[in-house]
């Protein structure tokens, strides 16, 4: 039931598991007994595993009746997830703020679960005639989730993988270096630190730092901004409200905090 | 590269608007410095409460967005006459597993867990928040009088304006509404804080069945005022996983649905005491802030509509009650204030 | 003309379906004596609580619909498993001013005043109501033990299958939340009535501070079963007239505000007593009756929603759990209760 | 505010008093802060007064921003309203249920303050085709509210006064008698008991009590239903739900209390 408060909670109910690889898994959940709110690109939800804990997870795809979500391993949590997936769960929603900027062009780098993040975005972007780029990076094939099913036939999705086992050899920076950043109204990253650190520089050093967004990831408890866990360093946002995208030119004490600039 | 000082978290930041790097240069924006955040406000809505002086009657309730100056700072821009924090205990906590909030239907069901860095942590917080340029509430929490006494102590010697005694948290053990079902405990624990500083103490009650009593020993231990209502404690199931899901199992529920239960509250406290309340549960517009006002109440606090309409809610109720002033013909919120007890 | 006999309220009336006079003659309309109201349940739902067999989990409310025959006729035909009657006191009770309800955004607000028509009346809506077909449980209210052992005994003389104390009215003083916030007179209060009468003993206990410890005093005193909990003490004000608009000032709110709350009052007193109970407390659909039963519950009270959906919203209820027993495949009712405490 | 629940409670204040009779007053009222619920045809409310009580009132007009009273004397209530009509004042409805039966004519036969729940009645049938016929009975002309402001041009209004001070001279009984019932299909009385015995005798001599339905009262509390002070005599409808208006066939044990049919 949607809420008048804004956020809801509904129960889910695996219906499919999508995709297992390395480390990650790819799962499809339905609403059991209620109505998902509806996600927005970029926005996230707090994924519910009866007896662990609630994590955030930006949905690789959502509507009224499906939300899918991949995930990647990265503690017990997600241990548990990826070996024995919930049959039952519930998700609590949406969170953040959407993100969806108009543009002639999009070049979104995407490593790791960022992708989750980026895809209902570049969805979405494709569907306003924006000209989308998405770069996917992973270390090798087997951590390469099957994403083309949500992307439709518009968006130009290059592959690369470090060990070159499926795509172009390289990292996602790599690409995106090599695919002209200048061309690009707005540039998104999405992923491990190390990558978002990696365009952040990138499109620093050309000069682009003002069509550069990075989606982010904090400490997420209450994922409605009340708690404080998710403030952005020597900031005064709060991912869980008015993240979890940023522009580049907030993100200085993040790369602080993140990157090593020397 | 050598690190730009004096930005970090708890340190002043809020100044720095924004800083950057891009082609090799570090580039930096600077907020204004003499920073008067939200617009003044007239007359009508100025009020005291407990020796403490405000603009207007709104504020946040402790528990949203007060853990660090950061979030305080967004209050204040907002436009909060003042600024609660977060409950600080003596030890660092945790807090609870998430989920530590359910939404409901008319209402959140919360269970964070009293996270906080403790003590340690009291004194940079406040004196950071104290550049907002409002009277700083630190809301503290303990399991008996020392510990409370120590904290408020800490929290007086950082220019706390006033302490905010925890005795109503519905969900952690010990330190919590435990101590708010005992008046005896309350009045001790409110002595206690009230020999140690000169700031006001405001206790703050939950729904106990000697609310009235309670508020009677937190008074003559020397409360200046009251905060009513925390929370009640609830629960919500999931029928298909089928167990509970905060992380906690149990939490406070807030938001609209308890604010009926606010308002009579405030009103029994009041007819008895006579006292000074700032009233909180489920006000989320100037009409659900009246009527605490009516009731009994000199201030409110405004918590679960921060969540779920924005911090502009805040604005939002103070022009709303300065349309209602006017309307009704009133020409001070004073006059108001436990209006619903003359007959 | 001839009055025609034995059709008035309290004696027999209800299987004269309508009567009414055209041209000089007197028109009759019979109802079919063996009227067999609501549908029969498959058997899953089947439940024992306290004492009582079953046909599902779902009745009314004390203090809906349950002042005379015809009203809880009308819970029978929309399908009640039991019927629940108005409280009775030993005098009669005029009952408070109008307005004794009034409807908020999220629940509604009652001071009805325990209007009865006393000892007096019981044995007669006892009798008619038996004719329903359906277990009658006779809500009683007293000021002390004796009082509502009286009350017990008339109740089971006439043929109650059990009493419900009412130990949690919030707006009757004497004779309601007070006695429930004291375990020791929840004790003497059962004890007194469990030592008189031989039907099931039911205690209707409120949010108190002391709940389990007095769940515990009934159980161990001879109450067979609780129901868990009653309306929550609150009030409104009219921001314009400045006044509480409830004729009594301050109500019990009901309603979908307070079942978080009612869950979690199940769930802690099933936890620590394992005992059998009833759960009330904003139940308006098979899921918030799935949630009560999962928290502890064997049975379902509804009020608020027959009042604002109508009593077909019984039969709904009662198929929604039937879906849900399928959809989470158990075979009955009996293993979902108080499936939430299983880790 | 317009509840989940059904029932809404709003604040009211007096923005006209429209016309002071014997024993009566004309009150209009406005929502103040709130919107007004959509009271139907028949449906009433409960009127509260602050610092007195709630009283069950069929609105004689109402609309998102209006609600209009006709009070006439009753007890210390009614007595208070119509010296010191209140300024502030709440409504909480809509109670019972709309009463807008399809009929290609209709006769409604109303006094005293009966006349309040049939003209939203009257007007609804005639914006909807129906021929509709009202009659207004009073004692003296003193009585008579100024109801054509709410009737619109297409209903037939008669009024009729037992003093003949305006109108007929005799009782709206008297009046409907002569009107022809048997042209009507469908006949509707309110009013006081002894207006609606009178009718129901008059319809009932003639066999035409299935055409004939009757806006009655009771003793209202709750006003929701639950309480069940609204109970009609040995049937089990209640007033606040099923009523105010009853078809004449189950009017039988009320008739037994309040008509002497001897």
């Amino acid at each position: 039931m949607r809420t008048p408060i804004g956020y809801s909670y509904c129960s889910l109910r695996l219906s499919r598991v999508l995709w297992r690889g390395r480390g990650a898994i790819l799962l499809s959940y339905e609403p059991h007994g209620c109505v998902l709110p509806e996600f927005r690109p970029t926005q996230f939800a707090m994924f519910w595993v009866p007896g662990l804990e609630a994590i955030p997870l930006a949905p690789i795809y959502a509507s009224r009746d499906r939300i899918d979500f991949l995930v990647r391993l990265r503690g017990s949590t997600t241990k548990s997830i990826i070996e024995d997936p919930p049959r039952r769960a519930g998700v609590i929603g949406p969170m953040g703020r959407s993100f969806t900027p108009s543009a002639r062009s999009m070049l979104l780098v995407a490593g790791g679960t960022g992708v989750a993040s980026l895809i209902p975005l570049a969805a979405w972007a494709a569907r306003e005639g924006t000209r989308v780029v998405l770069v996917y990076g992973a270390r090798t094939e087997s951590e390469l989730a099957p994403i083309e099913q949500y992307l439709g036939d518009d968006v130009e999705l290059v592959v690369a993988t470090d060990d070159g086992s499926k795509g172009l050899r390289g990292t996602a920076v790599d690409v995106a270096r090599a695919a002209g950043l200048e061309d690009f109204d707005i540039i998104v990253a999405a992923g491990p630190p190390a990558m978002i650190c990696g365009v952040y520089k990138l499109v620093g050093s050309q000069g682009l730092l003002n069509k550069f967004y990075a989606s982010l990831e904090t400490i997420v408890r209450c994922g409605m901004g009340f708690c404080g866990s998710c403030m952005l360093p020597c900031t005064s946002s709060l991912l869980c409200r008015e993240g979890p995208v940023f522009p580049g030119t907030v993100l200085g004490c993040w790369v602080e905090e993140e990157c090593s600039l020397a | 590269m050598p690190r730009p000082a004096g930005f970090r978290a708890n340190s002043g930041c809020p100044r720095v608007e924004s800083f950057y790097y891009q082609a090799g240069c570090l580039f930096i924006t600077l907020k204004p410095t003499a920073q008067k955040p939200g617009a003044l406000r007239v007359a009508v809505l100025r009020i005291h409460v407990a020796g403490l002086e405000l603009e207007h009657p709104v504020m946040n309730a402790s528990g949203i967005l007060g853990s660090s100056p950061e979030a305080l700072g967004r209050l204040a821009r907002a436009g909060a006459s003042a600024l609660v924090t977060k409950s600080f205990t003596k030890e660092p906590r945790e807090g609870y597993p998430t989920p530590i909030a359910v939404p409901l239907p008319y209402g959140l069901l919360n269970a964070v867990g009293l996270s906080n860095p403790g003590l340690e942590g009291l004194p940079s917080l406040v004196k950071a928040a104290r550049r907002l340029g409002r009277p700083v509430i630190v809301s503290i929490a303990g399991s008996e009088p020392g510990e409370f006494a120590e904290l408020a102590a800490a929290a007086e010697e950082a220019g706390a304006a006033a302490v905010e005694l925890n005795l109503s948290c519905p969900h952690a053990r010990g330190r919590g509404l435990e101590l708010g079902m005992d008046p005896q405990t309350v009045g001790e624990i409110v002595a206690a804080v009230a020999s140690t500083v000169k700031i006001p103490v405001l206790a703050k009650l939950g729904l106990v069945d000697r609310l009235v009593e309670a508020a009677g020993k937190a008074l003559e231990a020397g409360a200046r005022g009251l905060v009513l209502i925390n929370t009640l404690r609830a629960m919500a199931i999931d029928v298909y996983a089928m167990r509970p899901v905060l992380g906690n199992r149990v939490g406070g529920l807030s938001g609209p649905a308890i604010h009926p239960v606010a308002v009579r509250a405030v009103y029994e406290v009041y007819r008895e005491h006579n006292c000074d309340i700032i009233g909180v549960g489920g006000v989320e517009d100037w009409r659900s802030a009246a009527e605490l006002i009516l009731a009994g109440a000199r201030a409110i606090q405004v918590g679960t509509a921060i969540v779920t309409r924005g911090e502009q809610v805040i604005d939002e109720i103070v022009k709303g009650l300065e349309n209602y002033l006017n309307e009704v013909g009133v020409k001070s919120l004073e006059e108001l204030v436990g209006a619903a007890h003359k007959q």
